[in-house]
C-alpha cells in the first residue's frame, strides 16, 4: 500500500506543477490588471508605476519562475485587490466558509442520495424506485442559480424559514447547501443506483443469502459495502464540482467564500488571488482524490494488496 | 417514446424550424408591449408566452434559442467526444507512457476548476459562442477520454482482437474495425447524457455573464437574464427554464433508454 | 447410509417473468432426496438446473423470478409458503448451498475468517462452545484448509480457487444442514483439485449423513458420486432413476445421447457422438416433447404431444422417463 | 508432404515481470513458459494439457507470434518467427491460425460474418469481390453453416455456431498450422462433439496441423496424435498420445490422467488424488517442481535438483522426472 | 437599532481609501475638509473645514480647521498635520484614486495647528471638488499613523465623522456605529451602520423583503418589484449620474495616428442619425422606469459652469428622436455603401452601480437596427474597455457615465479634450482651442463662455449620444426608514449617512 500511496502522491504532485504552468499563462492571457486596478483618469506614469510595481515588466519565464518558488512556499504575493493581504491570506480567509458550505451540501448529498440509490436498487422498479430517478432526473434539469433564487423566494422570503442569504449559521447555510447539493444528489442517487444493481448480482451476494444472512445485512454489509466503491470514487469528482458549484451558489447567496471571491478577483484582474485561489481549488481536488484512492485501498484488500 | 417525443418538439423542431413556426422575430422589440404576461395570466394571444422587457416575444425567443442550445450541444458534445475518445483510444491501446501522459492530463483538467477557467478565458476574449463551445470540450471531453480508454483497455484483450492480429491486421486497423465499432454505443449514450450538463453549463455560463453573448435568445441567457424579475415577471425566466427542464429531461430519459438497449453494462457517469 | 427423503419437490414450476412474458426455466419437476443420499441432476447448459436449486432456496432473480406452483417440502414442512423471514432462517441452518464460481462468490472485501463466522453465528442451531473465531478455524480444519490459524485472516483474493471453493463448503456444511445443494461446485476448479473437493465432500456426507443435491455437467462425476441421478431438460425432468439403472440403461433418447457423447478416455475413436441441433429457448411455445427436433426416434405423436414420466422401467422400481418410446414399449 | 516438422520449438521461455507490491518489493519474475521443446509432424495433432496457468495459452499465443518469447527460438515450417517482417510475416498470418475457447469473446459483435470470415484474406491477399465471396462461401460450407449466414451479425448465432464461424475465418486462407485454444471448452457436451468432429473433417480436408490447448482429457484422446503435458511452464511429459495414455511415466501425468472420471457405475476406477494445492507460479518449489504433491517422491533429490528431460521409448516420447531418469533412461538433451 | 443596507460590492475592499478608485465605503467614518448641502449638493463648511481661501490665480487654498473636531477612538483633533499627512498619502505611488491627477504637484502646508496652505502648480476652479464632490481626499489621523503604522489604519481607521469605523468582514460588508456625543453636535439616530456587500441584485431584494436588510441599493429593474411589495424609493436630492453613449475613438484632430478612418461615425452625418434614431422617452421608460431626464450635452449641468439653456431648449429640434430624418441622413451619407466596415460595434458590459447597461446595448441595438443600421453586440468587461481606451483603440460605440456629476473642466477633459487623455473619446480641433484657454483662465465669466463654447460645439457635432441625468436611489423598507436627505453628489451618490431618519 505504501508504494501505491506514493506513486498516487507523485502523480498528484506532477499535476500540481502541470496546473502552476496553465494557471500562470492563464492569468496573464486574461489582460493586463493594470486596466482594472487604475482609475478612468490615471496617467502613463501611475500605470508605469504599477506595472513596475507588479513585476509585469520582467520577461514571462522569469515571472513564472518567481511565481513557482513563491508559490511552493505558498506565497502567491500580495492582493492587488484587497490591498494589506497577501493573496494566500484572502483565500485562506474565505476558504473555510466555502468549505463548511461544501461540507454540509456533500452531507446533504450523502445522507439523502445514498439510502436513496441503495433502496431504489434494492426495491428495482417499485414507486421508491420511480421517485429516485424522478429526484434523479429533476436534479440535472435545473440550473442551480435558478434553484437557489426560487429556494430563497419560497423559503426565504414568502414562508420565511430561513434568513435569505448571508454568512451565519446553520440556519444560513441550509437553503444554499440545498441548491449545492441538488445536482450531486441527483447524481450521486444514479450512481448509487447502478453499482448497487451490479453489486446486487453478484455470486457473493447470493451466497450471502444462501448462507441465511437477513436482507439488511445483505444489503448494507455485503452489497453496500462493495458498491460504496463507486460513490466513493466520485466523491473526488464531487469535491472538485462543489467548489466550481460554490462560485454560482455563493454568488447567489452573498456567501462570502471562495467562490464569490474568485469571481470578484478575476473581475478585478486581481492575478495574485486568482491564482491563489485556482491553486488552493486545484490542491484541494488533487487531495481529495488522493484521500479517495487512499480510503479506496482501505475498503478494498485487493487494492491494499497490490503494488 | 414520450422522451423522443418532447425532444423533437421542444428542441428538433424549433431548432430547424423556429423561423417558420415562430410567431415573431426573436429579436424585435415592442416596446409599447414589455412585460406583457402570458396568455391566461391576463396576456393576449399576440405574446402566448409574455413578452421580456423590451417587449420581445418569449415564445419566439425560446424556439429560436432551440437553435443555440442544439448546437451547443452538438458542436460541444461531437467535438468533446472526439477529443475524448481519439485520446481515450490511444491511451488504452497503447497504455504506458501515452496512458500515464493522457490519463494526467485527464486529471488535471477535471482538477481545474472549469467555470473559473472559463471567466478568465472571458476577460481575455469576452464571452462568445466560441468560449462556450470550448468550456463545454474541456468540461466533458475528459469523461470520453476514461470511458473509453477503460473500454480499449478490455477490448485491446479480447479474443476477437487476439484473432485479427493473427490475421495480420494492423494496430490502425485493429483500432478503427475491431475497438472503436464496439465503443461507439459507449459514446453515444454518454453523449446523449451530456447533453443535460452541456444545457445547464450554458444557462450557468450566461448567469456569470460569460455564455453567449446577448441578444442572442440562448435558453440560459433567457434564464439568467430574467431572473431579476422572478418574482413579478417569472414568466421571462420561467418559460426558457421550462424549455431546459424538458429537454433534459428527456434528453436523460432517452440517454437512460438508449443505455438499456445499447449499452447496459455502462455505468451512470 | 440412505434414510428418510429429507426434501421433497413436487410438481415444482418457476417462471421467469421477462420483458417477452413469464419463462418455464423449471416446468413441473419433482423429485427427493434422503438423508445420506446424493443426487445428482444433469443436463445441458439453461435447462434449468440452477433455477431449481434456487427455487428451493427460494433466491430467485429478483424481482422476476417467481415460483408458480408446486410445493417443497423439508421435512414435510412446505417452503414454497414461508414467509422471507422464515425463509432465512432456514437458509444456511437447514438448507446449505455451494455455488459454482469460487472466484467471485466470496464477498472480496471481508477476511474468508469473518464470512465464515458470519455464517457461524446465524446458524447456529447446536449453540456450540467455543468462541466463534475458534470455531471458523476448526470449521476451516474441517474441509482441509491448510494452515487454517492464518487463513482465516486472508482474504479471498489471497487465495486459490480450490481454497475458496473449501471456504465456501465450509460456510455451506456451517449450521449443520440437512440438505446441501452443491451446483456445480468443481467446474471453476482444475482436475486434479477437483478431485480433491468431491472427496472432501463424500467425507463430509459421509460423518453428517445429510442429503446432498450434486449439479452438473460432468457425467463421470455423477458414475462416481451420485446415488440417483436426475436428467433434466429445457425445464423439465427427463429421465430419473439411480445412477446404475440410468447409466446402464439410458431409457430417454436424450439421457442416450448425453452418454454417447462423452469422449473416451481409455479407448481412441474415430469419430465422436453428436447430437444434430440446439437445445430449445424457452420463449418458443413447446408442443409435443421438447427433444423431438433432436431426437432420432421422433414421429409425429412425439412431435405433437407431451410425453409424461412413465415409470417402472428397467432395474429398481422408481427408474423412469418421459418419452413415447417407453410409453410405446411399455 | 515433406518430412520437416511444421513446429520445431526449442528451449522456448516466457517471463513475465510481475509487481509484488508491498512485500516483494520491486518486480518478480513469473516463469509462464520455461524451457519448452518439441517438435510437431506436418499433418498431426499435438495436444497441449495441464492445470490452469500451467503456461499453455502463454506458450499457444508465442507460437501465434501474439507474444514475443523472452529466449528460446520457434521455427514454423522452417521460418523462424524471430524477425520475420514484409512478405515473410503475410506469409506467417495466413499459414497460421487461430481459434479460441470464448466463441461470444471472439467475434467482434460489429462485423458481419462475412466480413469476420473474410478478414485473413481482406488483409492480406487481394482478391477481387467475387473470389471473396466465392471463398467465403467455400469456408462457410467447410464449417457447415448455410451461405445466407454470412449477411448476419453473430449475437444471432448460438455458441456452437460461433464457434462454426470462428473456424470458417480460421481456415478461409488455408492455413498448414491452426493454434485451437480449449476451443470447445466453453460449449454444451452435446455441442462439443459437433465441433471435434468438424474439426477432425477440417484436417482430413484441408491437411493441416493443430495444436490444441485441451483440459478434457476425451477430447485429448480423440484428436491428438501427440501430447504434452505441461506443469508450472515446463514440459514434464511429451509423446505419442496412445503411449502417454496407456504408460504415463511422470507421476503428475498419471494423476492428471486418472483424475479424469471415467462413466464407470461400478466403481473400480481408483483416482489417485494429490495432495495440496498448485503451488503459486511466481514461487514455483524448488528442485522438480512438482514434489510437493507427488506421491512417488523418491529421495532428496527430487527436491533439490532440477530432473533433466530424458527421451523414453523410440518414438521421440521425453519425460521430466528423477524416476525416469532414475531408471536409466538416456538423457534426450 | 441597527440600520442595514444592502448594496453591490465596491471594487475594492481596504480600508485605505487611497487604494481604491474612489471607493466610498469609508464615507459614513472618514470626512473630507470640505462637504456638501444635502439639499443643494453645494459645498459648504459641513466638511472639517470651518471656512476656506483662495488667492486671485486660484493656485493657493488656504483652508482653516475646525478647531473642535476629533479623530475616533482617541487620536486627538483634526490638525494641519493630518491633513498634509493625508495628502502624502492619497498623492503616494500605489494611490489609484480617480480624479487625484487633481492633485498631482500640490503641496500641503501647515501654516499652524489649524491652518492649512495647498499650493498648486497650476489654477484650479474646482479644487473643492477634490475635497467634497469628488471625496478624494480623506482625511486619516497621523497620530494614528505615528502610533500604529498602516496596520492602524487596516484595522481600525480613526475617522472624524458622526459614525465611527466597528468592522469590516471582507467579502460580506462593512459596519460602523455611533459616535457618543459627537464633536459637531450631530446625534445619529441609530446606534449601527451595518452595509452589506451583495452582488446579485435578486438576492439583495430578497433581502430586503424579508426584513433583512432596511435600505437596499437595487437596479430600477427590480424596484417595482420592491415597490409592489410595500417599499419605497428614495432618490437623492440632485442628479447624480448623467448616463450617454460615446463614439469612441472620434479623434478628429488633424494628422491623429489614433483615427481609423473607417468608422462610420466619423461621418457627423451617421452621428446625428443615430441620435436621432433614438426615441429617448422610451429609453427612459425602459431603463430607468421613467425616472430620469432627458440629457442635452454630456457632462453639462446647470450646477456647473457653461450650462447653456438654449442648447437645451434646442436638443428637441436638433437631436428628437425622427427615424426619417435619420434615415434621410444615412443616404446622404452614403451609409452603408460608402463605409469599408459599416457595422457599428454596442458595446455590452456589466458595470458596478449602472446594471442597465447591457439593456441600454441591447435597446441601442433595437433602434439603430430600426432605423437602418447594421450593428453587433461586444461583450467585454469594464476593465477590458479601459484597456482599450488606455491604447485609443476602443473603436466602438459604448455607454459611458458620468458621476457623480462633475465640475465642466473635468469632465469636458475627461471626455472632450486630448487633455484627458489616455482615457477620453472625443478630440476636436476648436475644442482643443477652447480648452487650452479655458484651462487657463481664472475668470469666472470668461470660463463660463468657454465652457458654453465646447458644450455648444460637441452640441452640434453630435460629439455623443446624450442621454439622460439620473438620481441616486435607494429602496427602503418604510417601516423601519422614514427617510433620507442625501445629495447624490458624491462617487457613488450615497453619503450624509447621519440623515437617515429611523422609525423607531
Ligand atoms: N436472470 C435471468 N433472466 C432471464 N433468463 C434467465 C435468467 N437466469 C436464467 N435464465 C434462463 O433460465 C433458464 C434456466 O437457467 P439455469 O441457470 O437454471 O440453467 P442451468 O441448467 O443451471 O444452466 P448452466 O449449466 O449453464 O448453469 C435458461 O434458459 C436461462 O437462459
Ligand atoms: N500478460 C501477463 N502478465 C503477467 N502474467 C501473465 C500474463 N499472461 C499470463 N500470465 C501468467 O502466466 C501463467 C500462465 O498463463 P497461461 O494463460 O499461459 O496459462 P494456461 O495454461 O493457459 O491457463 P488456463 O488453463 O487457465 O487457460 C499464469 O500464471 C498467468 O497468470
Ligand atoms: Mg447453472
Ligand atoms: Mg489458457
Amino acid at each position: 500500500m505504501a508504494r501505491f500511496i506514493t506513486t498516487r502522491f507523485l502523480q498528484a504532485l506532477l499535476s500540481l506543477l502541470v496546473i502552476t504552468l496553465i494557471v500562470f499563462s492563464l492569468s496573464h492571457l486574461t489582460g493586463s490588471p493594470i486596466d482594472a486596478l487604475l482609475p478612468d483618469d490615471a496617467t502613463q506614469a501611475q500605470i508605469d508605476n504599477l506595472t513596475r510595481e507588479l513585476g509585469l515588466d520582467r520577461p514571462l519565464h522569469v515571472q513564472y519562475f518567481t511565481f513557482l518558488q513563491n508559490a511552493a512556499l505558498g506565497d502567491f504575493g500580495d492582493s492587488t485587490k484587497w490591498k494589506g493581504s497577501s493573496a494566500a491570506e484572502v483565500v485562506i480567509d474565505r476558504l473555510p466558509a466555502t468549505l463548511q458550505l461544501g461540507g454540509l451540501a456533500l452531507l446533504i448529498s450523502v445522507v439523502v442520495a445514498i439510502p436513496l440509490g441503495v433502496v431504489a436498487a434494492v426495491r428495482k422498479g417499485s414507486s421508491i424506485d420511480a421517485v429516485a430517478s424522478v429526484i434523479a432526473l429533476l436534479g440535472q434539469s435545473l440550473p442551480a442559480f435558478w434553484l437557489g433564487l426560487v429556494l430563497m423566494w419560497v423559503f426565504a422570503v414568502i414562508l420565511g424559514w430561513f434568513p435569505t442569504s448571508g454568512y451565519g449559521g446553520v440556519t444560513h447555510m441550509v437553503l444554499p447547501a440545498i441548491a449545492m447539493a441538488w445536482f450531486q444528489i441527483a447524481a450521486l442517487t444514479r450512481l448509487t443506483r447502478s453499482a448497487m444493481l451490479e453489486v446486487l448480482d453478484a455470486e457473493y451476494i447470493k451466497l450471502a443469502r444462501v448462507k441465511g444472512v437477513s436482507e439488511r445485512a445483505i444489503v448494507w454489509r455485503h452489497a453496500f459495502s462493495n458498491a460504496a466503491i463507486v460513490p466513493i470514487t466520485y466523491f473526488g469528482v464531487l469535491a472538485g464540482s462543489l467548489l466550481t458549484g460554490s462560485v454560482v451558489i455563493e454568488t447567489v447567496f452573498a456567501w462570502p467564500g471562495a467562490g464569490l471571491l474568485a469571481i470578484d478577483a478575476i473581475r478585478g484582474r486581481d492575478f495574485p488571488v486568482v491564482q491563489s485561489v485556482v491553486m488552493f481549488f486545484a490542491v484541494f481536488f488533487l487531495l481529495a482524490n488522493f484521500l479517495v484512492d487512499i480510503l479506496y485501498a482501505v475498503i478494498d484488500p485487493r487494492i491494499r494488496h497490490q503494488g | 417514446m414520450i422522451s423522443l417525443t418532447i425532444l423533437v418538439v421542444v428542441l428538433v423542431i424549433p431548432a430547424l424550424f423556429a423561423d417558420l413556426i415562430a410567431p415573431h422575430d426573436p429579436y424585435k422589440a415592442y416596446l409599447r408591449n414589455r412585460l406583457e404576461p402570458p396568455l391566461f395570466f391576463g396576456g393576449t394571444t399576440e405574446f402566448i408566452l409574455g413578452t421580456d422587457r423590451l417587449g420581445r416575444d418569449i415564445l419566439s425567443r425560446i424556439l429560436h434559442g432551440a437553435k443555440y442550445a442544439l448546437s451547443i450541444s452538438i458542436v460541444g458534445i461531437l467535438l468533446g467526444a472526439a477529443v475524448g475518445t481519439a485520446l481515450g483510444l490511444i491511451a488504452g491501446y497503447l497504455r504506458g507512457m501515452a496512458d500515464a501522459v493522457i490519463m494526467r492530463v485527464v486529471d488535471i483538467t477535471f482538477a481545474l476548476p472549469s467555470i473559473l477557467l472559463a471567466l478568465a478565458l472571458a476577460t481575455l476574449s469576452g464571452p462568445s459562442f466560441q468560449l462556450v463551445i470550448f468550456v463545454v470540450i474541456f468540461v466533458i471531453w475528459g469523461y470520453f477520454a476514461r470511458q473509453v480508454r477503460a473500454e480499449t483497455l478490455v477490448l485491446r484483450e479480447a479474443d476477437f482482437v487476439a484473432r485479427a492480429r493473427v490475421a495480420g491486421a494492423s494496430d490502425l486497423r485493429i483500432l478503427r474495425k475491431y475497438i472503436l465499432p464496439n465503443i461507439v454505443n459507449t459514446i453515444v449514450v454518454l453523449a446523449t447524457l451530456q447533453v443535460g450538463v452541456v444545457v445547464i453549463l450554458e444557462a450557468t455560463l450566461s448567469f456569470l455573464g460569460i455564455g453567449i453573448p446577448r441578444p442572442t435568445p440562448a435558453w440560459g441567457l433567457l434564464v439568467a437574464d430574467g431572473r431579476q424579475l422572478i418574482v413579478s415577471s417569472w414568466w421571462i425566466s420561467f418559460f426558457p427554464g421550462l424549455a431546459i427542464l424538458l429537454t433534459v429531461l428527456s434528453v436523460n430519459l432517452l440517454g437512460d433508454w438508449l443505455r438499456d438497449r445499447l449499452d447496459p453494462k455502462l455505468r451512470q457517469v | 447410509m440412505i434414510g428418510e427423503p429429507v426434501l421433497e419437490v413436487r410438481n415444482l414450476k418457476t417462471h421467469l417473468m421477462v420483458k417477452a412474458g413469464p419463462l418455464p426455466v423449471v416446468d413441473d419437476v419433482s423429485f427427493s432426496v434422503s438423508a445420506g443420499e446424493t443426487l445428482g441432476i444433469v443436463g445441458e447448459s439453461g435447462c434449468g438446473k440452477s433455477m431449481t436449486a434456487l427455487s428451493i432456496m427460494r433466491v430467485l432473480p429478483r424481482p422476476i423470478g417467481r415460483i408458480v406452483g408446486g410445493e417443497i417440502l423439508l421435512r414435510g414442512e412446505d417452503l414454497v409458503s414461508k414467509s422471507e423471514a422464515e425463509m432465512t432462517a432456514i437458509r444456511g441452518s437447514r438448507l446449505g448451498m455451494i455455488l459454482q464460481d469460487p472466484h467471485t462468490s466470496l464477498n472480496p472485501l471481508h477476511t474468508v475468517g469473518n464470512q465464515v463466522i458470519e455464517a457461524l453465528r446465524i446458524n447456529d442451531r447446536r449453540g456450540a462452545g467455543g468462541s466463534l473465531p475458534a470455531r471458523a478455524v476448526a470449521m476451516l480444519k474441517k474441509v482441509n484448509v491448510a494452515d487454517a490459524e492464518r487463513r482465516v485472516h486472508a482474504y479471498p483474493h489471497q487465495m486459490s480457487g480450490g481454497m475458496k471453493q473449501r471456504v465456501v463448503g465450509a460456510i455451506a456444511i456451517s449450521g449443520a444442514p440437512d440438505v446441501i445443494i452443491a451446483d456445480e461446485p468443481t467446474t471453476a476448479l482444475d482436475v486434479t483439485i477437483q478431485l480433491q473437493y468431491l472427496q472432501l465432500l463424500q467425507e463430509i456426507q459421509a460423518e453428517t449423513g445429510m442429503a446432498m443435491i450434486f449439479i452438473t455437467h460432468d457425467l463421470g462425476i455423477v458414475a462416481n458420486l451420485c446415488h440417483r441421478l436426475i436428467v433434466m431438460y429445457a425445464g423439465r425432468i427427463v429421465e430419473e432413476g439411480t445412477v446404475r439403472d440410468v447409466f446402464k440403461a439410458p431409457s430417454h433418447p436424450y439421457t442416450e445421447a448425453l452418454l454417447n457423447s462423452v469422449p473416451a478416455v481409455n479407448r481412441k475413436v474415430d469419430r465422436l457422438y453428436a447430437i444434430d441441433g440446439q437445445p430449445p429457448k424457452l420463449t418458443q411455445t413447446r408442443v409435443g416433447c421438447s427433444f423431438a427436433p433432436r431426437c432420432p426416434y421422433a414421429d409425429d405423436t412425439c412431435r405433437s404431444l407431451a410425453p409424461s414420466p412413465s415409470p417402472g422401467l428397467s432395474g429398481s422400481g422408481d427408474h423412469r422417463a418421459s418419452c413415447w418410446k417407453q410409453e410405446r414399449g411399455a | 508432404m515433406s518430412d520437416e516438422p511444421v513446429v520445431e520449438v526449442e528451449n522456448l521461455s516466457r517471463h513475465f515481470a510481475v509487481s509484488r507490491g508491498l512485500f516483494g518489493g520491486g518486480a518478480a519474475m513469473l516463469r509462464a513458459v520455461d524451457g519448452v521443446s518439441f517438435s510437431l509432424a506436418r499433418g498431426e495433432t499435438m495436444a497441449l494439457v495441464g492445470e490452469s496457468g500451467c503456461g499453455k495459452t502463454t506458450l499457444a499465443r508465442m507460437l501465434l507470434k501474439l507474444l514475443e518469447p523472452t529466449s528460446g527460438r520457434i521455427r514454423i515450417n522452417g521460418h523462424d518467427l524471430e524477425g520475420l517482417s514484409g512478405e515473410a510475416l503475410r506469409r506467417f498470418r495466413t499459414d497460421v491460425q487461430a481459434v479460441f475457447q470464448d466463441p461470444w469473446a471472439s467475434l467482434s459483435p460489429r462485423m458481419r460474418v462475412f466480413d469476420i470470415v473474410a478478414e485473413t484474406l481482406v488483409i492480406n491477399e487481394r482478391l477481387t469481390r467475387t473470389e471473396l465471396e466465392r471463398r467465403v462461401h467455400e469456408a462457410l460450407t467447410a464449417v457447415g453453416l448455410p451461405l445466407d449466414a454470412a449477411r448476419n451479425y453473430p449475437h444471432e448465432f448460438s455458441g456452437g455456431q460461433r464457434q462454426r464461424i470462428a473456424i470458417a475465418s480460421a481456415i478461409i486462407a488455408r492455413p498448414s498450422l491452426m493454434i485451437l485454444d480449449e476451443p470447445v471448452s466453453a460449449l454444451d457436451v452435446s455441442i462439443r462433439s459437433q465441433i471435434m468432429n468438424l474439426f477432425k473433417d477440417i484436417q482430413d480436408e484441408f491437411h493441416c496441423s493443430y495444436v490444441i490447448v485441451a483440459h478434457d482429457l476425451g477430447t485429448t484422446r480423440f484428436m491428438a496424435d501427440r501430447l504434452a503435458v505441461m506443469y508450472l511452464g515446463r514440459l514434464v511429459e511429451f509423446g505419442p498420445t496412445d503411449d502417454v495414455f496407456e504408460r504415463p511415466v511422470h507421476p503428475y501425468t498419471q494423476a492428471l490422467l486418472s483424475a479424469s472420471l471415467p462413466l464407470d457405475v461400478d466403481g473400480t476406477h481408483k483416482p489417485i488424488i494429490l495432495k495440496g494445492e498448485l503451488p503459486s507460479p511466481l514461487a514455483p518449489p524448488s528442485g522438480c517442481p512438482f514434489h510437493p504433491r507427488c506421491q512417488s517422491v523418491i529421495g532428496e533429490i527430487c527436491s533439490t535438483q532440477e530432473p533433466r528431460t530424458t527421451a523414453v521409448g523410440n518414438a521421440g516420447a521425453t519425460v521430466a522426472c528423477h524416476l525416469a531418469e532414475a531408471a536409466g533412461a538416456p538423457s534426450a538433451l | 437599532q441597527t440600520v442595514t443596507m444592502t448594496m453591490t460590492p465596491p471594487a475594492v475592499e481596504t480600508n485605505r481609501y487611497w487604494n481604491t478608485p474612489g471607493d466610498f465605503a469609508l464615507g459614513p467614518a472618514l470626512q473630507g475638509l470640505v462637504g456638501h448641502n444635502p439639499e443643494t449638493g453645494a459645498f459648504d463648511n459641513s466638511g472639517l473645514a470651518e471656512s476656506w481661501t483662495n488667492n486671485d490665480d486660484l493656485t493657493e487654498w488656504t483652508f482653516k480647521l475646525k478647531p473642535n473636531a476629533e479623530f475616533h477612538f482617541g487620536y486627538g483633533p483634526v490638525t494641519a498635520a493630518d491633513v498634509v499627512h493625508s495628502l502624502e498619502l492619497h498623492t503616494g505611488p500605489d494611490s489609484i484614486l480617480n480624479g487625484i491627477s487633481q492633485l498631482e504637484g500640490a503641496v500641503a502646508e501647515a501654516i499652524d495647528d489649524h491652518t492649512v496652505k495647498f499650493t498648486l502648480p497650476a489654477p484650479q476652479v474646482d479644487f473643492l471638488f477634490v475635497h467634497g464632490g469628488r471625496g478624494s481626499l480623506v482625511i486619516y489621523s497621523k497620530a494614528q499613523f505615528d502610533a500604529e503604522g498602516l496596520e492602524g489604519y487596516d484595522t481600525k481607521p480613526a475617522g472624524s465623522g458622526p459614525l465611527q469605523y466597528a468592522s469590516r468582514d471582507v467579502g460580506r460588508g462593512l459596519n460602523f456605529e455611533k459616535v457618543e456625543g459627537h464633536w459637531s453636535g450631530t446625534d445619529v439616530g441609530y446606534d449601527r451602520l451595518e452595509l452589506e456587500f451583495v452582488a446579485e441584485p435578486a438576492t439583495r431584494l430578497a433581502r430586503l423583503l424579508a426584513g433583512e436588510a432596511d435600505i437596499a441599493v437595487l437596479p430600477r429593474e427590480v424596484q417595482g418589484d420592491a415597490i409592489a411589495a410595500g417599499m419605497a424609493v428614495i432618490p437623492s436630492t440632485r442628479a447624480s449620474n448623467q448616463t450617454a453613449m460615446l463614439f469612441n475613438g472620434t479623434f478628429l484632430q488633424p494628422g491623429d495616428e489614433a483615427l481609423d478612418k473607417s468608422l462610420p461615425w466619423l461621418d457627423i452625418r451617421i452621428r446625428e442619425a443615430i441620435n436621432r434614431s433614438i426615441d429617448r422617452n422610451t429609453m427612459i421608460d425602459v431603463l430607468y422606469d421613467g425616472r430620469a431626464e432627458v440629457l442635452p450635452v454630456f457632462a453639462m449641468d446647470p450646477r456647473h459652469e457653461g450650462y447653456s439653456q438654449a442648447l437645451a431648449d434646442k436638443f428637441d429640434a436638433a437631436y428628437g428622436f425622427d427615424l426619417d430624418k435619420a434615415r434621410a441622413l444615412m443616404a446622404e451619407a452614403g451609409y452603408p455603401d460608402k463605409f469599408e466596415n459599416p457595422v457599428i460595434p454596442i458595446l455590452s458590459s456589466n458595470l458596478a452601480g449602472n446594471p442597465e447597461f447591457p439593456t441600454m446595448a441591447e435597446l441601442m441595438q433595437v433602434f439603430l437596427e430600426e432605423a437602418g443600421f447594421q450593428t453587433e453586440i461586444v461583450e467585454m468587461d469594464w476593465a477590458g474597455l479601459g484597456g482599450l481606451r488606455n491604447a485609443r483603440a476602443a473603436k466602438m460605440f459604448h455607454p459611458m457615465r458620468n458621476m457623480p456629476v462633475k465640475p465642466s473642466a473635468v469632465g469636458i477633459r475627461n471626455y472632450y479634450s486630448a487633455a484627458g487623455r489616455p482615457r477620453n473619446n472625443y478630440e476636436d480641433p476648436e475644442v482643443e482651442v477652447l480648452m487650452d484657454e479655458y484651462m487657463q483662465s481664472t475668470d469666472p465669466d470668461r470660463r463660463n463662455e468657454l465652457a458654453a463654447g465646447i458644450f455648444d460645439r460637441v452640441f452640434h457635432q453630435y460629439a455623443v449620444v446624450p442621454l439622460a441625468s439620473i438620481s441616486a436611489e435607494v429602496v427602503v423598507n418604510p417601516k423601519t426608514i422614514e427617510g433620507w436627505l442625501y445629495p447624490g453628489v458624491t462617487s457613488v451618490g450615497f453619503s450624509h449617512f447621519e440623515n437617515v431618519d429611523v422609525n423607531e
